[in-house]
């Protein structure tokens, strides 16, 4: 392959250097699958100040952040704990300015795809029909009813939004930034080809050769991509489909933990501020927990050829 | 409940399933009247069969082991926004009497509550065919007007979702609380079509938040068969979701 | 799996059933890769008129169509020979109405791509920057000239298309039309998502398992498929990734062969009309040319691991 | 002329490459001044590296084989709008003063033609931000003006492409043909920036449909050098794409 530097870097200095205070950062594009939590602890960690986080459902990272006191502004379509509904640091920073004020911007799922999808294509806007009539769409400045340009109906105008910078969580990557995604995509794809720099979080590097076995599974060009960041186990609770599972307990116990503002303290006190590491963080959730999340039954795609 | 949601998916469909009781309903149909009925996930998921445990997210791994397709969540939205999703199921903090929904923003002994928001169910609202809304039944959450729109039902009234701009073919097919089925009129508003088994009018219209009005024809909504119950039992053995 | 019927029907079935004349077309969705000329061609023994072709670059499929009096009009961005330049059924149909008068609506790469995209996405159209300041935007009327609804700048909206059936030529499906198609995709998604209809031509029937072991690689999901006809190697002289080369030397052979109109008209009994099916046509290939074409160097994908 | 095109090409940059001479000019500049170039190609391919083999078209099998990435039309095709792609290589049947480009409409012995049309010239000449065309060199080929604006150059002069909404940072940057490299002033019209070793500046202004203005310091384009000529052979042993 071509001279390509490698763009491996630690998370530490991932975060440093691409993610200063009042950066609009996107985490979360695949839903619930792959949260980038690795880098959204080590972002409150350095406490960085002033984000917009934008993404469809945030699930807990979200509610963290802003419990630390990192966020001014959310962009998303849902904003709680998938498991147990609310995000009580949301529900204080929102109605009590706890830790502090912060600005939402109420999208919808499509809304927020169609927004990132208008910044991949280039262009404006996207028009779509969802939010007529809602209260979002009166709400929400990034929405803008027009008429059609090439018939007679009205719709609606989602502008581009580009954040700063995508941090993304995958299955393996190159240290070109040479991404395998599999699963459900959510809004990864347009969500970095939307933003200025792309960070890459990755459970295993792999050889240039494994990505280009299968290009069509790559994620996004690797010149996209600003740094890569090796870091196993990086997203868990939430799940890596392959690598380990769902800890749905997790999501309950934080759930129940910060209901109050001083729970919440200890929380982030204990998973975050006073773990230095993903590695260090294993070691706090133990071997026991993390082995009941492993791969009980792995299932291989089967192969495609592309010789000639 | 379940068995009421299941019977909402007819076969063939596509459907916009949603989580824990719709995903419930959604297997429960699958397994009975509704062996072709497809599932679609805003995730980027869709499966022509139930996944092989019961979920907490649409994004769990069991949701996309096997599944038939796994795109973005555009691949599966832009399916919605051509009209081709048959129904899509929703829960809500409140609904009105016009099967308009609110998840924004609540209120809690006099004091507003922010909801964690739409996620999809205002595309869903917007967009899908038929929109079957679960929850369950007290004047908290059958209000007469939601405080904020959400997901637009039929606004205030019949003709209302045709101004917006709305696909002609949309809307609000039922509610399905824990004492009944809603449905609407001609004038898009809803009114009382069947009881569950157990429950009086009277308790039902005292449950909701306007004056609710009752079907001529109203009916007592048919218990869950063996086979429908076998399935369900099958999946939420500790009736965990389907306490009613 | 669910109760899904079987969506198998031969290549005689699919065209009487499903393209009927005045019907809008897609074919050659993946440019210059797997086109459909083994549909293409019945097509031509059952003597559809009046057709509209959809396609970015048509390559000699859409000439011989043209050539063979189907057409009355083309959408595309590009119609000729790609080995060799022109195509001369469509120079004679253009420019002296032989065997009949065709309108030729011009697009580029890229419009074309986004008239489909607009349809797949379900809106009426696409806004973009290409074509502003060129004459294709001023003699398409599917382009059309707009203030963008966000900002100030000038946009062109480019009208959503749908044809009235897609036919790709894919690797392997299953028989609920659930496909894996690899290499370059061109337009196959939207065009699949933006037709009315889709018939999938595959190299191979597999079942489900194969197709399930691997859902990031649906081209679509089954539900938007028609019917899916297995008809080995239906590209030729279109290459397929995976399983046979391109054979330059057709491309060339028909190009120097099809010059004048009686040439073509050989040419297309010769190959087309007296050929009543693929495996007919395989036979009059001959072996030794099929082989030069087989795979010789296999190179398999790395594959993934979807358990859990 | 290949060597030519080469040095277009920066380190680095992403270039839209197409097929034939602009191919063999991509892997030239790889494998000398610009290994960190990258080449894209409109039916969804990237490449780090070049095909093994010299290809017919860009879905030929060894363009797909270790691609970095393969994906549809607008996956690559959005990269160009977004204003991303550094240098895009073109053919034309005809190029003007301005660097407008027709590939659409031609003429022979008076009569016309009708050409293939512009498959993604269009697209490249409107969003990448410099082109460069390579062509022959004869007056039917280089003409006053173009009979139809297939992809846009500087349309009638300095300020037209703004003037049509075309993006700032875009536009022609050079005519290759077999005789020298054509540029472009600050008024938008093309001027001869150097000839070909061996070529006069008479027979390149009496070549050309125009009256073609001529660079102050004007070059003798640079031969290849011995390391470019060595790749140009090894790619076109028999100089069947290279005879110039």
């Amino acid at each position: 392959m071509g001279m390509i530097a490698s763009k491996l870097i630690s998370m530490r200095q991932a975060v440093a250097e691409h993610v200063p205070s009042g950066s609009m950062v996107l985490m979360g594009a695949q839903l619930e699958q792959m949260i980038p939590f690795a880098a959204g602890h080590e972002i409150i960690r350095q406490g960085r100040r002033d984000l917009t986080l934008v993404g469809p459902i945030s699930d807990i990272l979200f509610d963290q952040m802003i419990g630390a006191g990192c966020v001014s502004r959310v962009m998303a379509a849902w904003i709680g704990n998938a498991s147990a509904g609310m995000g009580y640091c949301f529900r204080r920073a929102v109605e009590k300015s706890i830790p502090r004020a912060i600005e939402t911007v109420d999208h919808t799922n499509l809304t927020i795809a169609l927004a990132l999808h208008a910044a991949a294509m280039g262009v404006p806007f996207m028009p779509t029909y969802t939010t007529l009539g809602s209260d979002l769409l009166k709400r929400n400045g990034n929405l803008r009813e027009f008429s059609s340009p090439v018939n007679e109906e009205r719709l609606v105008a989602v502008r581009a939004l580009r954040p700063d910078v995508a941090i993304l969580h995958v299955q393996r990557a190159d240290a070109s930034g040479n991404a395998h995604l599999w699963g459900n995509l959510g809004v990864a794809i347009d969500g970095a080809r939307a933003s200025r720099k792309v960070i890459v979080v990755a459970e295993e590097i792999v050889a240039h050769e494994v990505i280009a076995s299968d290009p069509n599974r790559t994620l996004l060009p690797g010149f996209l991509v600003t740094a890569v960041v090796h870091d196993p186990w990086g997203a868990h609770p939430s799940p890596v489909q392959g690598y380990y599972g769902r800890d749905h307990a997790f999501f309950h116990e934080y759930h129940d933990q910060t209901r109050e503002l001083d729970g919440f303290e200890r929380w982030v006190k204990l998973w975050v501020a006073e773990v230095p590491s993903r590695a260090a963080y294993l070691k706090q959730l133990g071997d026991s927990r993390a082995d009941n999340l492993r791969v009980r039954e792995h299932a291989l795609s089967v192969p495609v050829d592309f010789g000639f | 409940m379940v068995a009421a949601a299941a019977r909402e998916i007819h076969d063939g469909e596509l459907v916009f399933v949603g989580m824990r009781l719709p995903m419930i309903a959604f297997v429960v149909a699958k397994r009975t009247h509704a062996p072709g009925a497809v599932g679609l996930f805003e995730n980027g998921v869709i499966r022509d069969t139930p996944a092989s445990e019961l979920l907490y997210t649409m994004g769990d791994p069991p949701n996309l082991l096997k599944a038939s397709y796994c795109g973005d969540m555009l691949s599966v939205m832009s399916l919605l926004q051509q009209g081709r999703v048959n129904v899509g199921f929703l829960g809500a903090a409140e609904v009105d009497r016009f099967g308009n929904l609110n998840t924004t923003w609540g209120s809690r002994n006099g004091q507003q509550i922010r909801l964690p928001g739409s996620g999809g169910a205002c595309d869903i609202a917007s967009l899908s065919q038929r929109t079957v809304v679960l929850l369950e039944h007290n004047r908290l959450r059958l209000v007469s007007r939601v405080g904020h729109i959400t997901s637009p039902g039929n606004g205030t009234g019949n003709g209302w979702r045709r101004e917006q701009g709305l696909p002609l073919r949309s809307g609000p097919s039922a509610i399905i609380t824990t004492m009944g089925v809603l449905r609407f009129g001609e004038d898009g508003e809803a009114y009382l079509a069947s009881v569950h088994p157990g429950m009086s009018v009277e308790d039902v219209l005292s449950d909701t938040g306007w004056t609710l009005r009752v079907a001529d024809d109203l009916a007592v909504t048919p218990e869950p068969d063996s086979t429908e119950l076998a399935v369900i039992r099958k999946i939420d053995p500790n009736r965990f979701w389907t306490k009613s």
